[in-house]
């Protein structure tokens, strides 16, 4: 089944620091829900691996994902594939950053995904929300993230 | 894990992992194969049993909860070996069945009504038992069954448990 | 269909179960169910460890608390179902107790499982939305209280904390005057998923004109909402005053497409349902009023 | 035999399977327990179409409990590709995918452990390398030129084209006063048993023989075990004494059985598979037929059909087996119970990407009833006639049979008009069609529906030589042995499994006809396929034809040889002797009794007469009644029998919600003699209760991407207690003159008109919108939403 996600979010961050952090598998590891590793297999190409879980719901995930389109610091689109005891997973977003402010950016985000296996057979009814929950906590860990490390610098 | 069922008044002392069904381990610990799995994940109610006198789906519980419940399956509604309880003949008598696989499960779930209600309206039994899919019959027979079980409740002289004056 | 290996704990105590809640965060709850053993089943959900409240007597009864009644989260469904209690001070969750599920569904399924797998169709939360429940979790933050408006996000996806425990659903009592409710749902088949469902709620005075109108829809996007019909107070809930109201009051409503009903059915049967709702509930408001 | 000299055929007596079902001692194959056995689970693709780069399944076989883990590539070594009915030998189907997988759900390998519950474990262990392919779902587009092929080596994605043509159709439509045309559309449902397919295979390596128990319902089924897993036809045992929860056609378990075959020879221990749900629904036998029907009509002023082009487009999925033959029996009743002079009929069977179909409940024929009957509405309604007198004005007439139709079967008897007088005349047609308006007027969309079909029953496959030449079947035999013991007993074989249809109770009752004797005293069995006499399996509404007749022959066997043995005792020719329950009457008063001869049979040789063998036994092949030549230039005899139906319905819904309720359900039943009334009943009410389920709620369902979206029963839904109202059924009886009793078959009675009824009843109430809705499920929220655009157009009441 097609799934969409759009959305933007406002972080305390530079637009070159939020690049930077998108940019970086540490980062990531850290934002991703679930992300057990993050594993750096050529220019622009990672592995991860997720455990996922929201509330009842969870599983886990082996991927790709490969970034193109490179324009730093402003955007960049991410390609994702892959699967696990869950079902597939194929999606690509764009990803564009804006400056609102001095340390402050705005992540203007589209994507489309194509989602196979158990849980597009049985699991529809909880698919949309836990997919909005996982971006919402993405972006929790990435605000928290920054805030973090702009107190670190502090 | 070690755990103790008691099943048609019978207690069983079984080893079971905490993962497995009250469903397979009647099936697969007691030996109780009138227990059916249709499609374990709680929606057909093929897997119906009684637990602590109230209609449940097998599949939905876990062997490990049910130590010290009264848990009455299909097996413990025949008075004697080759003889009928009255629900069951009740099923005989209109033909409430074709192929058997959904039945243990619709005759636990006319008992359970029938303990509580022994002058059901045909809705009262379409709800009791709309949980429970049947395939073959288009429920027609299975309803005169319970209505006639009914009937012959009312009339007979079987002491009932107290359940039944609710 | 067999669930992944997991570890079964069962508690003596409310204490236990948050201890046990608490130390591994992949554990869940098992009440009823009836929710989760399918998703067990089917290895959408696959937790280490199953905490058993079930037996929990702490965690099982309904009971009268100053202006609320307090039903504890592994209260089976069947037994609030029967509860003269709820049918006398909560009349619109006695409404809607009938529509969940089915007998044996209702046998085993808890009040609180209903609550706290936060699902949009769920007749109970949605009774709990309208009426402005409280749902109570117990977690390392001690005592925490949700309105169910923050508490619904999706199917799912609640506000529930972290290793935390409900342990009851506080609903208000009904006011004073002349109360009724009304329930309905619209589903493929009697006792599935609804695509609509609506709760309503009102208060007559001794004239049968309305002091209070409640009214919630369930079932038709992530989350049962609360929508505001208290216009139809100071009037006499003809039926061209809640068309109006609930046109007015569902304007705008998120509703999701799916397989079965696409978003257009949903808003309009909402819209119908809600109408339905609330003339049953004045009709028994009024009824009320004739003993 | 006269009707009125009946004991036990038509008396209503009980169903003799009943008693171990209720008691929760069937015996189904999940209940059978053997040492050793090892358990399977499978692992699905899940792209609908993929290149199987890699299959690693050594993780999985690391783990404790996991035996085996074989994948398809492995398979395709060891068996030969399964049976197709088309001759399509390029579209080859293993149990597992092999090279690639041609749908989500199909399955790519399989783990052997030591509980099911294990193998599931390892089976997400399994690492499946795969590259995506393109896939096509959509049946149309699969038929685009340049759409991607399902099976590239096969060419296209076209099993079957053929055209049909019958009688003077361009003629027919010229001279027509008017025609029309429409497009109705069956949606992808089934039977859906709640018992799964399961299997269990033990091989004998001493014996050298493979011990099958199955829940089957399945034609030639050792044999095709046999021919797959290149070992002879007589090493493979099936047990056909298993219970079977279900079938309604879909129970055939070839790819199942020989999967566990295989595995059960490399092994060396019993294999036993019981599909899980989510298997069956992705992957077991489960899906039925999908299909477009695009028909034009042509017909005169006065409401005369004269002549019908029916193009019928089938969505096989991806690959061939024997569901395409399901374009094929409806040919055998293509004018439904109509003088439709001539016809028209294109069959299309064509591959997507999606799950394989099976057999289903009435083998293509619900599909096109429904398309038949919509056809008659629509005429109706275009010439604005009564739907009732329309079909009136074009049945078939009593005095008219036998009567050929343009594609060559011979409906055998009927009396339509009266089954349809006598439905109306129950139903107070003319109050119902006041409540119907009446609740109009309460502002409900209320609807009466309408539907008449036929049933053929018995057949001899004649489909098969129809739509693939090479195949030169003629005969669909079945066969039964009756026995009577030294103690006097009478034991029944019969030879195959069942799946509810009751045919112990159908054997015991006709023996018992026969010899006069009670039927419970007649024991029943079921010896295993190497024990047994050939058979087909209870498929397409012939058992009591069949089956029927062939215990009835071979029970009037031991009738004649009895007749033979007291005749020698008395001195006297058989043909003075009278048979009165067991007892045989000479001409003079004296008698012989049934111990008596017993005795004689089967201990004092000396006194039988000359050239007669011992014992008292005797077995019957029945072929099927009527012409057995193979269809010639497309047209041939394909039933003997043809029972009759007719719906009548009243169903109410709000607009706005659109849930449909089914307030009066009539239906008017001619099955010729019945043989147990409990029996037909159930079958009646059954049928129409997976109507009800297609018309409204069933669907395997897709989306876009190839993926099936109902997969459990949470989103599949049947019909439960709520939904299906009570019906109440008008008996008639128009006795077969081709059978033993007259009877005809009733297995696949209620479904075959029920969707057409409801759809029928759905089109009457929302009439005055103005609303086609022409496909299958038709969902509330279809309904509803169209209503509200017809309003948004000013159309409706308001």
């Amino acid at each position: 089944m097609k799934m969409e996600l759009k959305g933007s979010e406002e972080i305390a961050a530079s637009r070159e620091a939020l690049w930077e952090g998108l940019n970086d598998p540490a980062v990531l590891t850290k934002c991703i829900p679930g992300c057990k590793e993050m594993v750096e297999t050529g220019p622009d190409a990672y592995e991860v691996k997720l455990q996922l879980k929201v509330a009842a719901v969870g599983g886990s995930f082996d991927g790709k994902v490969r970034l193109h389109d490179k324009e730093e610091p402003v955007h960049c689109r991410i390609t994702i594939s892959g699967g696990g005891s869950l079902g597939t997973g194929n999606g690509t977003a764009e990803f564009r950053i804006e400056e609102t402010g001095p340390g402050t950016s705005r992540l203007d985000y589209e994507g489309t995904g194509e989602i196979g296996g158990l849980v597009a057979g049985v699991g529809q009814r909880v698919l949309g929300s836990v997919a909005k929950h996982l971006t919402k906590q993405f972006f929790t860990a990435l605000r928290k993230h920054f805030a973090e490390s702009g107190e670190a610098a502090a | 894990m070690r755990t103790s069922l008691r099943v048609n008044g019978r207690t069983r002392e079984v080893e079971v992992e905490p993962r497995m069904t009250l469903l397979d381990a009647l099936r697969d610990k007691c030996g109780l194969k009138g227990t059916h799995a249709g499609c374990e994940h709680g929606v057909c109610g093929a897997c119906t049993v009684l637990v602590d006198g109230e209609a449940v789906r097998s599949c939905l519980m876990f062997a490990v909860q049910c130590d010290d419940m009264e848990i009455t399956t299909v097996e413990g509604m025949a008075p004697e070996e080759g003889e009928l309880g009255m629900i069951q003949d009740s099923f005989c008598e209109t033909h409430g069945l074709q192929c058997g696989y959904c039945t243990p499960g619709m005759v636990i779930a006319a008992r359970a009504l029938l303990e509580k209600n022994d002058e059901p309206t045909d809705h009262d039994i379409r709800e009791a038992i709309s949980g429970n899919i049947c395939r073959c019959t288009g429920y027609g027979q299975i309803v005169e069954a319970i209505r006639l079980a009914a009937k012959r409740l009312r009339e007979s002289n079987v002491a009932r448990s107290p359940e039944a004056a609710r | 269909m067999k669930a992944a290996p997991f570890e079964y704990i069962r508690p003596a105590s409310v204490e236990e179960a948050r201890a046990a809640l608490g130390a591994d965060p992949d554990s869940r709850v098992l009440a009823g169910g009836q929710t989760l053993v399918p998703m067990l089943a089917m290895r959408l959900s696959r937790p280490s460890v199953l905490v058993d409240v079930s037996r929990l007597a702490d965690l099982r009864g309904i009971e009268e608390s100053g202006e609320r009644v307090v039903i504890r989260a592994a209260t089976r469904q069947a037994e609030a179902l029967r509860s003269d209690l709820v049918r006398r001070e909560v009349p619109l969750l006695a409404a809607a107790l009938p529509h969940v599920g089915h007998p044996p569904t209702r046998a085993r399924g808890t009040v609180g499982g209903s609550v706290a797998h936060g699902d949009p169709s769920a007749e109970i939360s949605l009774a709990a939305t309208v009426l402005g429940a409280t749902i109570h979790f117990l977690s390392d933050e001690g005592e925490e209280e949700f309105a169910p408006e923050d508490f619904f996000f999706g199917p799912t996806v609640t506000a529930a904390p972290m290793g935390g425990l409900l342990t009851h659903v506080a609903f208000p009592k009904r006011p004073k005057g002349r109360v009724g409710a009304g329930f309905r749902e619209v589903a493929s088949r009697r006792g599935d998923y609804a695509f609509a469902s609506a709760g309503a709620q009102v208060v007559l005075d001794g004239d049968g004109s309305c002091t209070e109108a409640r009214l919630g829809i369930g079932s038709v996007g992530d989350a049962p909402v609360a929508v505001d019909v208290s216009e139809l107070a100071g009037g006499t809930l003809s039926q061209q005053d809640i068309q109006a109201a609930v046109a007015e009051a569902l304007e705008g409503l998120d509703c999701v497409d799916d397989l079965h009903a696409t978003a257009t059915y949903r808003r309009r049967a909402a819209a119908r349902l809600a109408e339905q709702a609330l003339a049953e509930a004045r009709d028994a408001a009024l009824e009320e009023g004739a003993q | 035999m006269s009707e009125a000299g009946r004991r036990f055929i038509s008396a209503n007596r009980r169903v003799r399977e009943d008693r171990r079902f209720v008691a929760g001692h069937g015996r189904f194959v999940a209940d059978l327990e053997m040492p050793e056995m090892a358990h399977v689970a499978l692992v699905a693709a899940q792209a609908p179409a993929a290149r199987i780069v890699s299959i690693d399944g050594s993780e999985a076989l690391a783990m404790p409990g996991v035996i085996a883990v074989i994948d398809g590539a492995e398979l395709a070594g060891a068996v030969n590709p399964m049976m197709n009915g088309l001759d399509t030998p390029n579209v080859k189907r293993f149990p597992l995918a092999v090279g690639q997988n041609r749908y989500a759900g199909e399955w790519i390998a399989a783990v052997v452990a030591e509980s099911r519950a294990l193998a599931e474990d390892a089976a997400e262990k399994v690492r499946v390398e795969t590259e995506p392919l393109g896939y096509v779902v959509d049946v149309e587009e699969a038929l685009e030129p340049g759409a991607t092929p399902v099976h590239p080596e096969h060419g296209s994605n076209l099993l079957l084209d053929r055209t049909f043509d019958w009688g003077p159709v361009e003629e027919d439509f010229a001279a027509a006063e008017d025609r029309l045309s429409l497009r109705v559309t069956w949606g992808r449902n089934s039977t859906v048993p709640i018992e799964t397919f399961g299997v269990i295979a033990k091989w004998h390596a001493w014996e050298g023989v493979l011990d099958v128990w199955a829940s089957i319902q399945m034609p030639k089924y050792a044999d095709q075990i046999a021919r797959a897993l290149k070992i002879p036809g007589n090493a493979v045992r099936v047990h056909y004494d298993v219970d079977v929860g279900g079938s309604y056609g879909v129970k055939r378990g070839i790819k199942q059985t020989v999967l566990c075959g295989y595995l059960a020879r490399k092994l060396g221990r019993p294999v036993r598979l019981i599909e899980d749900r989510l298997e069956n629904m992705r992957a077991g036998d489960a899906h039925g037929p999908e299909r477009i029907f695009d028909i034009e009509v042509a017909f005169d002023r006065d409401g005369t059909v004269r002549s019908m082009k029916m193009r019928a487009l089938d969505n096989a999925g991806a690959y061939a087996g024997r569901a395409p033959f399901q374009l094929g029996k409806p040919i055998g009743a293509i004018v439904g119970p109509y003088r439709i002079g001539s016809v028209q009929y294109r069959a299309m069977s064509v591959t997507t990407n999606k799950t394989v179909q099976e057999a289903v409940r009435g083998f293509g024929q619900s599909p096109t009833n429904y398309a038949i009957e919509t056809m008659m509405d629509r005429v109706a309604e275009h010439l604005g006639m009564d739907r009732i007198e329309i079909r009136r004005r074009n049945f078939i007439r009593k005095e008219e049979f036998p009567y050929e139709i343009p594609s060559g079967s011979k409906y055998d008897s009927g009396d339509y008009h009266t089954v349809v007088d006598k439905v109306l005349a129950s139903a107070d047609y003319e109050a119902l069609v006041a409540e119907r308006d009446r609740l109009r007027a309460e502002g409900l969309c209320a609807g009466i529906g309408i539907a008449s079909c036929l049933e053929p029953s018995g057949g001899r496959s004649s489909f098969e030589p129809l739509l693939n030449e090479k195949n030169k079947t003629s005969t669909w035999m079945e066969g039964s042995r009756v026995n009577i013991d030294g103690l006097g007993d009478v034991t029944v074989a019969i030879h195959t499994t069942s799946s509810g249809q009751g045919h112990e109770t159908l054997a015991a009752t006709v023996v018992g006809e026969v010899l006069e004797i009670d039927p419970d005293r007649i024991r029943v069995v079921r010896p295993d396929s190497l024990g047994s006499l050939p058979g087909n399996s209870p498929v397409g509404s012939r058992m009591a034809i069949m089956l029927g007749g062939a215990a009835a022959n071979a029970a009037k066997d031991v009738k004649r040889q009895m007749l033979a043995i007291a005749g020698q005792m008395l001195g006297v020719s058989a043909e003075q002797l009278r048979y009165e329950s067991g007892t045989i009457h000479g001409p003079a008063g004296q008698s012989v009794s049934w111990d008596e001869v017993v005795d004689v049979a089967h201990r004092r040789f000396d006194d039988l007469p000359p050239g007669t063998q011992p014992g008292l036994t005797a077995s019957f092949m029945q072929q099927v009644p009527g012409d057995a030549r193979l269809p010639e230039n497309g047209k041939g005899e394909m039933y003997p029998c043809y029972s009759f139906e007719f719906h009548l319905i009243l169903m109410v819904f709000d607009p706005v919600l659109a849930r449909p309720e089914i307030r009066r359900y009539v239906i008017g039943h001619d099955c010729g003699t019945v043989i147990n009334p409990h029996i037909v009943k159930g079958m009646t009410l059954g049928g129409i209760a997976h109507g009800i389920g297609a018309a409204l709620l069933e669907e395997f369902a897709y989306d876009a991407e190839g993926q099936l979206m109902t997969q459990s029963f949470l989103d599949y839904l049947m019909p439960s207690a709520h939904e299906v109202p009570e019906v109440e059924i008008v008996h008639h009886c128009t006795p077969s003159p081709l059978t033993e009793f007259g009877q005809k078959g009733s297995g696949e009675s209620g479904y075959l008109g029920a969707p057409a009824a409801i759809s029928g009843a759905i089109h009457d109430a929302v009439r005055p919108w103005g609303v086609h809705l022409d496909k299958l499920p038709i969902r509330m929220s279809t309904v509803s939403d169209a209503i509200a655009a017809a309003e948004e157009q000013g159309k409706g009441y308001r």
